[in-house]
C-alpha cells in the first residue's frame, strides 16, 4: 500500500466548487475559542475545538459523526451552519463560501440548512405555543401566509406524528419525545436541504429514541433530507448512517462508508470505541475480550503534538508524537489519519 | 439461594403533586443474595432510583415511604431510627450515584470527602484514614494515587471523579453496593473502564451490587440477574442470560427489539414502542403499559397482572396475555 | 493577583475623577459662587463688597474657568491639600480625620454583628424551612427591613428615656467599647441583618437540594456534620459576597444613625456639609465613600475564589 | 407575545396552562404574596380614588382641634395644624405611590436600556456601559440626592421666576414641579443600576440558550429574536425587580423627606409626616405611628409579593 499524501487537506483555494454530488463541501474548516483562565481571569487560553475540518456531505445522505464528548463533533455541526463563526475554512453550499458571509447574506441560505439539538427541553421558547413555534418560521420565510398558517402547522405536526391539537400546547405540557417532535416539526418548517442532528435522540427515553430515529427515516425519504447525524451511540449511528466520520480531540480520524468502518476499522481509536459498545447480549458480553483504552481525553486547551491520539494510543510511536498524521484514502472512499495504518506491522485486531 | 442480604417486599413510595400523592413506586419485591448482582433496569421516571434512595432514608422532600419493608441484616430499613439509618449508610451499603460532577461538594478536597465515611463508621484519625484513602485511590486505579487526594472535585475528569465515587462507596467494604446509573455521564470509552473496574473489584472483594441503567446492553455482562420496571411496577425479573434469550413481558421485548446493534443483520425501520411511559400521576388502573401494549387485552385495562413464573424456575413476567399468570382462586 | 489589583485600581482614577467632577460641577454651576456664600454667611456687620469679593476669588483662582479651577482642586488633592471648609474655615483634612475613625469604627463593628447574627439565624431558619423558627426569623427580618433606621432610631431613644434616668440617655461617642455605642450600633445592623438572613436562608435551601449533600448522608455522615461540613461551606460564598455589597447600605445608613445619636462621624458630616454647601467638605466625603464602595467590592472579587475553588477555571464536563 | 395567528379551529380546551396561568396558581397558593397583593392593591385604591374616600382636605386646617388624638371625627386625630391625619395619610399614599411608579418607571426605562445594549452588544460598549454603573454604584445614593437637590434647587427656582416674569404664565409659579423634577430625577439616577445588571445578565444567560440559538439557526433577523425569544423570557426577574423597587422607592423617598430634600411641605407625603411625627413623638404619638406604620405596611407588602413572584417565576422550578 502506498503511502499518497492526499491533497485535499492542504487545499485553501477558494475556487473550490463542490465535486460531483457533494451537497456541502467543507475544506480546512477550524474553530477555535478564546477563554479566560485562573480565578481572576488573568489567563488568556484557546480550546482547539475543531481542526483542520474537511469532508464533503453527498445529496441525500445520512453521514454521521462520531466521537466521545469534547472531541468537536458538535462543534463541526455548529460552525458548519455558521452558528459558530469559523476560524479559519470554507463551507461551500450552493457554489457560495458560507463563511465569508454577513449575517444579513447568510439568513436566506439558513433556512435551506437546519439543526435538531440535544436537549428538547431547552430548544423551544418556553412562552410560544408550539403552534407560534411552528409558524414563525413559516411565516418569516414567507411559505405561508395568515390565511392558510392553521393549515400548514396542522400538516407540519402530522409529518412528525403529532395531532393538530398539539398547536395550542406550550412546550412544558410536554414529553421529551413530543417535544423533540415539535422541534423536527418546526426545522422542517423552512423547508430544508440538509438537518443537522445533534444528539437528537440522546437524552430521550429508550422506548422512544427507536420512534424518533424512525421519524427522521421516514422525513429523509418523504422529502429527501441530507443529514449530519452527530451522535455518540454507536449502534444508533450504524443503524441510520450511510457514511461514519470518527473524530478525536478536534480532529477527525476516520470516515469510511458505514459497512467498512464497522467491520474493518481502520484507526486504532475507531476499532476501541467499537470494542467499548456493549451488547445486550450476556454470553458475548462476558466472553469478549474489550480493548479498553486507558486513560483519559487530553485538554483541548492544550492538545498534544503530532497526532492527537499518541497520549492513549497502544501502537504509538515516536512518529506519532511528532507528525500530524496525513489525511489518506486507504481504499475507496475509505480515509484514515494515522501512520500506522497500512504499516507491514499487523495491527492487533480488537473485537 | 438461602437467606438473601437484602430482601424488599412490596415497597411502595408516595410523592406529592399538585393532583394529590402519586405512587412512584408501586408495591415493587425484589431480594439479592450476597455476592450477587442484580441490574434494576427501567427508562427515567420509572422509579428505579426512588427505590434505592427509599432503602436508605435518602428521598427528596415531598416523597415518601407508603408501606413495605426492606429487610437487611435482621433490620428493616425502612424503619430503622435515624442512628442505625446512618451506619447502614456508607457502612453496610455502599453507594455511587448517577453524576460525579454534582454529587461531590465543590469546596471540599476529594481527599477530605473520602475519608468520611471512614472516620464516622470505622471510627479512624483524620490521619490513618488519610492514608487508607490513598490505598482506596489506587484501587480503583487512579494514576498518582495518593498525591490526588489534594485535588478539588473539578480538576479531575468525570472519569476519574466516577472512580472517586467508587472508592468511596467502597471504602468500609460494605457487603452492598448500589450503582445508580454510574457511567450515564460518561463516555462509551470511560464507561468501559468503569465497568471493568467494577467486575474486577467484585471478583476481588466479592461484594453484592445492584446496578440501575436505563441500558438494557450495558447490564448484559455484567449482572447475574435483571428486573425490569416500568411506570413504578417490576414487570419483569428474570437470570440475565434468560431474559436476553426469553424476553416474555412486551416491554421487555419491545425495548430489546428497539435498540438498533452492532452486528447481526440491519433493518431498515426498528421495531419501535409507541406512545410514552405515562406521568407518574395519571397511570393507569390495570397494568401500566396497556396504553402501549400491542399484545393489550381488556383485562389489562382493568386489573394489574401478578408477577408470575414463566416456565418455572427463576423467571418470572407480570403480563396478562405472554405470562399467563394462573387464575387466582374463586 | 497583583496585577489584577492593580487593573481594578487603575479603573479606580478615572471612576473617582469623573464623580468629583460631576460634584464639582454641581457645586459650580447650581450653588453658585463660594465666595458669595462665605459672606451671606458672615455676621451683618461686614459689607458686601464687590471689589473685595473679587479680590478674594482672585486670589482663590475662583475667577478662572470651570475646568482648571477642577484641575487646581484634583493637583491639589494629590498634594494632600483638600482645601478649607467654607463654613469654619478649618482644612477639610482635618475634619475628615477627625470624623473618619467614628463611622468607620461603628461600620466595622457592624459589619461583624452582622455576620455574627445574620448568618445563624438563616441557617436556622432553612434547616427548619415553613416552621415556626423559620416563620419567626423570617418574619422578623422582614420587619426590620421594613422599619427605616431614621425612624427605628428615635423609637428605641424614646423607649430608653422612658426607663433611664436623664443622665444616662446614650448620646455621643465614646469609641467602639463605649455602652453608647449599642444603639447606634443596633440601629445601623437592623436593615444588613434582614437582608443577610434572607440571604443565607435562601442559599441554605439551595444547597440543601444539592446532589453532593445526598452523597454525604449517603456516606453516613451525621446530620450536624452534613450542615457544617457539606452545607456551610457552599453557602458561605454567596453570603460573604453580599456581606461585601451591604456596605452602600452602611454608608447610607450611617447619616441617619450619626444625626439621631449624635455621633462626630463622617454621617453628620455630610449631612451638616450639605445643608451648609460645604462643598470643599462634600468632595472630600464623596471620595471617601466612593473609594470604601469600590475597596470592599475589589475585597469581595478577591476573596471568592479562597471561598470557591472553582472560580475562573473551565469546567472540566462540557 | 401573542401570536396574531389563530390555532383555534381543531383544538379541545382541555388544561391548557401558560406559564403566567402557572406562575399565577403558584402566586395564588402563598399565603404572604397573597397579603402583600390585597395591601398593594388597597394602597393603589387608595390612591386612585383619595379625593373622593377621604374624609376631610388634606390643606384644610382647624386651629381649634389641633393635636388631637383618635376620634369618630378624626380617626387618626389632627395634627399641631389641625389637618385631619388620616387625610393626609390617604393623599400620602398618592404621592408614595406616583414617587414610587414614576422613580420606578424611569429607573427601569434607562436600566434595561442600558443593560439590554450592554448585554446584547457586548465588548467595548458593555465595557463602558457596565463601567459607569458601577461607578454610579459607588457612590453614596443619599449623598448624591442630597447634594443634586440642594445645589440644583436655587438655579432652578430662580430659572422659574426668571420665566414666570417674562411670560405671566402661572405654569412657572408651580413650584412643586421643581420638587417633583428634582427628586424624582435624583432618585432614577441613583436607582437604575440595579436594574441594567439584572437585565444585562438576563440577556447574556438568555442568549446563550439553545432556542435562541435555535431561532438563530432558523434565519430570524435578531430584532424579532430580541422581542419575540429574550424579552419574554426576561421579562420575570424584572418584574420581581420592579415590585421590590416599588417599596424601596417609598422607603427613599420618605428618608429623603426625613433630611429635607423630599418632596415639600404642603404636599402630603409619609416622609414628611413621618419627620415632623419625630419632632413631637412623646407629647403626641399617633403624629408618628399612624404614617411609620403605613410606610412599615406598604414596604412589607411589597417585599412580600416580590418575594413571592420570585417563587411563582423562578424558572429552576419549571423543569419538573
Amino acid at each position: 500500500m502506498t503511502l499518497a499524501l492526499d491533497t485535499r487537506t492542504t487545499s485553501r483555494d477558494p475556487a473550490v466548487t463542490p465535486r460531483g454530488d457533494a451537497l456541502i463541501s467543507i475544506i480546512g474548516l477550524s474553530k477555535h475559542f478564546h477563554v479566560k483562565l485562573g480565578a481572576f481571569g488573568q489567563t488568556a487560553a484557546e480550546v482547539h475545538a475543531l481542526d483542520d475540518f474537511t469532508l464533503d456531505i453527498r445529496r441525500g445522505e445520512t453521514l454521521s459523526l462520531v466521537g466521545e464528548s469534547g472531541c468537536g463533533k458538535s462543534t463541526a455541526g455548529f460552525t458548519m451552519l455558521q452558528i459558530h463563526k469559523p476560524s479559519a475554512g470554507q463551507v461551500i453550499y450552493g457554489g457560495v463560501d458560507l463563511a465569508q458571509l454577513s449575517e444579513d447574506r447568510l439568513r436566506p441560505y439558513r433556512r435551506k440548512l437546519q439543526v435538531v439539538f440535544q436537549d428538547p427541553y431547552s430548544t423551544l421558547n418556553p412562552r410560544m405555543t408550539v403552534g407560534e413555534a411552528i409558524a414563525e418560521p413559516l411565516l418569516f420565510h414567507g411559505q405561508a401566509t395568515r390565511g392558510n398558517i392553521t393549515e400548514k402547522v396542522a400538516t407540519l405536526l402530522g409529518d412528525v406524528g403529532l395531532s393538530p391539537r398539539f398547536a395550542m400546547r406550550y412546550p412544558h405540557e410536554l414529553s421529551g419525545g413530543q417535544r423533540q417532535r415539535v422541534v423536527i416539526a418546526r426545522a422542517l418548517a423552512c423547508g430544508p436541504e440538509f438537518l443537522v442532528c445533534d444528539e437528537a435522540i440522546s437524552a430521550l427515553d429508550v422506548s422512544v429514541q427507536a420512534q424518533i430515529i424512525n421519524l427522521f427515516q421516514d422525513l429523509q425519504e418523504r422529502y429527501g433530507l441530507t443529514y449530519l447525524f452527530i451522535a455518540h451511540d454507536l449502534a444508533v449511528v450504524r443503524h441510520i448512517s450511510d457514511r461514519v466520520a470518527v473524530m478525536y480531540l478536534g480532529r477527525p480520524a476516520e470516515l469510511g462508508p458505514k459497512r467498512a468502518i464497522f467491520s474493518a476499522p481502520l484507526h486504532p481509536y475507531t476499532k476501541a470505541l467499537l470494542s467499548a459498545v456493549p451488547e445486550p447480549d450476556p454470553a458475548r458480553e462476558r466472553s469478549r475480550k474489550r480493548q479498553v483504552l486507558s486513560g483519559d481525553v487530553p485538554s483541548p486547551l492544550d492538545p498534544p503534538p503530532g497526532c492527537r491520539f499518541h497520549t492513549r494510543c497502544p501502537l504509538a510511536v515516536e512518529r506519532c508524537r511528532r507528525e500530524v498524521p496525513a489525511w489518506r484514502e486507504m481504499a475507496p472512499d475509505h480515509f484514515v489519519a494515522c501512520h500506522r495504518v497500512g504499516e507491514a506491522i499487523p495491527v492487533p485486531d480488537a473485537a | 439461594m438461602t437467606d438473601p442480604l437484602l430482601s424488599v417486599r412490596d415497597l411502595a413510595v408516595e410523592v406529592s403533586t399538585r393532583r394529590g400523592p402519586a405512587r412512584v413506586v408501586d408495591g415493587v419485591s425484589f431480594h439479592i443474595g450476597r455476592g450477587e448482582a442484580l441490574g434494576v433496569v427501567g427508562e427515567s421516571g420509572c422509579g428505579k432510583s426512588i427505590t434505592t434512595l427509599a432503602l436508605l432514608g435518602l428521598l427528596p422532600p415531598g416523597a415518601r415511604v407508603a408501606g413495605g419493608s426492606a429487610r437487611m441484616e435482621g433490620k428493616d430499613l425502612l424503619t430503622l431510627s435515624r442512628r442505625a439509618l446512618r451506619e447502614v449508610r456508607g457502612g453496610r451499603i455502599g453507594m455511587i450515584f448517577q453524576d460525579p460532577m454534582t454529587s461531590f461538594n465543590p469546596v471540599l478536597k476529594i481527599g477530605d470527602q473520602l475519608i468520611e465515611p471512614l472516620i464516622y463508621h470505622r471510627g479512624m484519625l483524620r490521619r490513618e484514614a488519610w492514608a487508607r484513602a490513598g490505598e482506596l485511590l489506587r484501587l480503583v486505579g487512579i494514576p498518582g494515587g495518593a498525591s490526588r487526594l489534594d485535588n478539588y472535585p473539578h480538576e479531575l475528569s468525570g472519569g476519574m471523579r466516577q472512580r472517586v465515587m467508587i472508592a468511596m462507596g467502597l471504602a468500609c467494604e460494605p457487603p452492598l453496593l448500589i450503582a445508580d446509573e454510574p457511567t450515564t455521564a460518561l463516555d462509551v470509552t470511560i464507561q468501559a473502564q468503569i465497568v471493568d473496574l467494577v467486575k474486577d473489584l467484585r471478583a476481588r472483594l466479592g461484594m453484592s451490587i445492584i446496578w440501575i441503567t436505563h441500558d438494557l446492553a450495558l447490564v448484559s455482562g455484567l449482572v447475574d440477574r435483571v428486573i425490569v420496571l416500568y411506570a413504578g411496577k417490576i414487570v419483569e425479573e428474570a437470570p440475565v442470560d434468560d431474559l436476553y434469550a426469553r424476553p416474555t413481558h412486551p416491554y421487555t421485548q419491545g425495548l430489546l427489539a428497539s435498540l438498533p446493534t452492532l452486528e447481526g443483520e440491519e433493518t431498515r425501520r426498528l421495531p419501535a414502542i409507541g406512545g410514552t411511559p405515562p406521568d407518574p400521576g395519571r397511570r393507569p388502573a390495570g397494568c401500566p403499559f396497556a396504553p402501549r401494549c400491542p399484545l393489550r387485552v381488556a383485562r389489562c385495562e382493568s386489573e394489574m397482572p401478578p408477577l408470575v413464573a414463566v416456565a418455572g424456575g427463576p423467571h418470572r413476567a407480570a403480563c396478562w396475555v405472554n405470562a399467563k399468570p394462573q387464575e387466582l382462586a374463586a | 493577583m497583583l496585577r489584577y489589583v492593580l487593573r481594578r485600581v487603575l479603573i479606580w482614577i478615572p471612576s473617582i475623577l469623573l464623580i468629583l467632577l460631576a460634584v464639582y460641577a454641581l457645586a459650580f454651576y447650581g450653588a453658585g459662587d463660594p465666595v458669595k456664600l462665605i459672606f451671606m454667611r458672615a455676621p451683618g456687620d461686614v459689607a458686601y463688597n464687590p471689589e473685595r469679593i473679587e479680590a478674594i476669588r482672585a486670589r482663590a483662582g475662583l475667577d478662572q474657568p470651570f475646568l482648571i479651577q477642577f484641575w487646581n482642586y484634583i493637583s491639589h488633592l494629590l498634594t494632600g491639600n483638600w482645601g478649607n471648609s467654607l463654613v469654619t474655615g478649618r482644612p477639610v483634612w482635618r475634619t475628615i480625620s477627625a470624623a473618619a475613625p467614628v463611622s468607620l469604627q461603628l461600620g466595622l463593628v457592624a459589619i461583624l454583628l452582622t455576620a455574627v447574627v445574620a448568618i445563624p439565624l438563616g441557617v436556622i431558619a432553612a434547616l427548619n424551612q415553613n416552621r415556626a423558627a423559620d416563620y419567626a426569623i423570617l418574619g422578623s427580618a422582614l420587619i426590620l427591613w421594613a422599619i427605616p433606621p431614621y425612624v427605628a432610631g428615635p423609637l428605641l431613644m424614646v423607649a430608653l428615656i422612658l426607663v433611664l434616668p436623664t443622665g444616662s440617655i446614650p448620646y455621643g461617642w465614646g469609641g467602639v467599647f463605649d455602652v453608647r455605642i449599642l444603639l447606634p450600633l443596633a440601629v445601623l445592623s437592623m436593615q444588613p441583618i434582614a437582608l443577610i438572613v434572607r440571604q443565607t436562608r435562601s442559599a441554605v435551601i439551595e444547597v440543601m437540594g444539592e446532589d453532593f449533600v445526598r452523597t454525604a448522608r449517603a456516606k453516613g455522615v451525621p446530620e450536624l456534620i452534613v450542615a457544617i461540613r457539606h452545607i456551610m461551606r457552599p453557602v458561605l460564598t454567596p453570603v460573604v459576597t453580599q456581606l461585601g455589597l451591604i456596605m452602600i447600605t452602611l454608608v447610607n445608613g450611617a447619616i441617619f444613625v450619626e444625626l439621631v445619636f449624635g455621633l462626630p462621624g463622617l454621617g453628620r458630616l455630610t449631612v451638616e456639609s450639605t445643608l451648609n454647601s460645604d462643598y470643599p467638605v462634600i468632595l472630600a466625603i464623596t471620595l471617601i465613600g466612593a473609594t470604601l464602595v469600590m475597596a470592599s467590592n475589589l475585597l469581595v472579587d478577591l476573596v471568592y475564589p479562597l471561598l470557591d475553588p472553582r472560580a475562573g477555571s473551565l469546567r472540566a464536563d462540557r | 407575545m401573542t401570536m396574531p395567528v389563530t390555532l383555534s379551529a381543531a383544538v379541545e380546551p382541555d388544561e391548557q396552562v401558560s406559564l403566567w396561568r402557572d406562575a399565577w396558581h403558584r402566586l395564588r397558593a402563598n399565603r404572604l404574596a397573597v397579603f402583600g397583593l390585597c395591601i398593594v392593591v388597597i394602597l393603589v385604591f387608595v390612591a386612585v380614588a383619595g379625593p373622593w374616600i377621604s374624609p376631610y382636605d388634606f390643606l384644610s386646617q382647624d386651629l381649634e382641634a389641633t393635636n388631637q388624638g383618635p376620634s369618630m371625627a378624626h380617626w387618626f386625630g389632627t395634627d399641631d395644624l389641625g389637618r385631619d391625619v388620616l387625610s393626609r395619610v390617604i393623599y400620602g399614599a398618592r404621592t408614595a405611590l406616583l414617587v414610587a411608579v414614576v422613580v420606578t418607571g424611569i429607573a427601569l426605562a434607562i436600566g434595561v436600556t442600558l443593560g439590554a445594549i450592554a448585554g446584547y452588544v457586548g465588548g467595548r460598549v458593555d465595557a463602558v456601559i457596565m463601567w459607569v454603573t458601577d461607578m454610579v454604584m459607588s457612590v453614596p445614593s443619599l449623598l448624591l440626592v442630597v447634594v443634586i437637590n440642594t445645589s440644583l434647587k436655587p438655579p432652578l427656582s430662580a430659572f422659574m421666576d426668571a420665566r414666570y416674569l417674562a411670560t405671566h404664565n402661572p405654569i412657572w409659579r408651580q413650584t412643586i414641579w421643581i420638587d417633583f423634577v428634582l427628586v424624582f430625577g435624583s432618585m432614577a439616577l441613583i436607582l437604575w443600576p440595579p436594574y441594567a445588571r439584572l437585565v444585562r445578565a438576563q440577556v447574556l444567560s438568555i442568549r446563550n440558550r439553545n432556542y435562541v440559538t435555535a431561532a438563530r439557526a432558523l434565519g430570524l433577523t435578531p430584532g424579532l429574536i430580541l422581542r419575540r425569544y429574550v424579552v419574554p423570557n426576561a421579562l420575570g426577574p424584572v418584574i420581581v425587580a420592579v415590585s421590590a423597587g416599588l417599596g424601596t422607592a417609598m422607603v427613599l423617598e420618605s428618608a429623603f423627606s426625613f433630611l429635607g430634600v423630599g418632596v415639600r411641605p404642603p404636599t402630603p407625603s409619609w416622609g414628611n409626616m413621618i419627620s415632623d411625627g419625630l419632632r413631637v413623638w412623646r407629647t403626641y404619638p399617633h403624629l408618628l405611628a399612624a404614617p411609620a406604620a403605613v410606610l412599615g405596611l406598604a414596604t412589607v407588602a411589597f417585599s412580600f409579593l416580590g418575594d413571592g413572584l420570585n417563587d411563582a417565576l423562578n424558572p429552576r422550578q419549571w423543569r419538573k
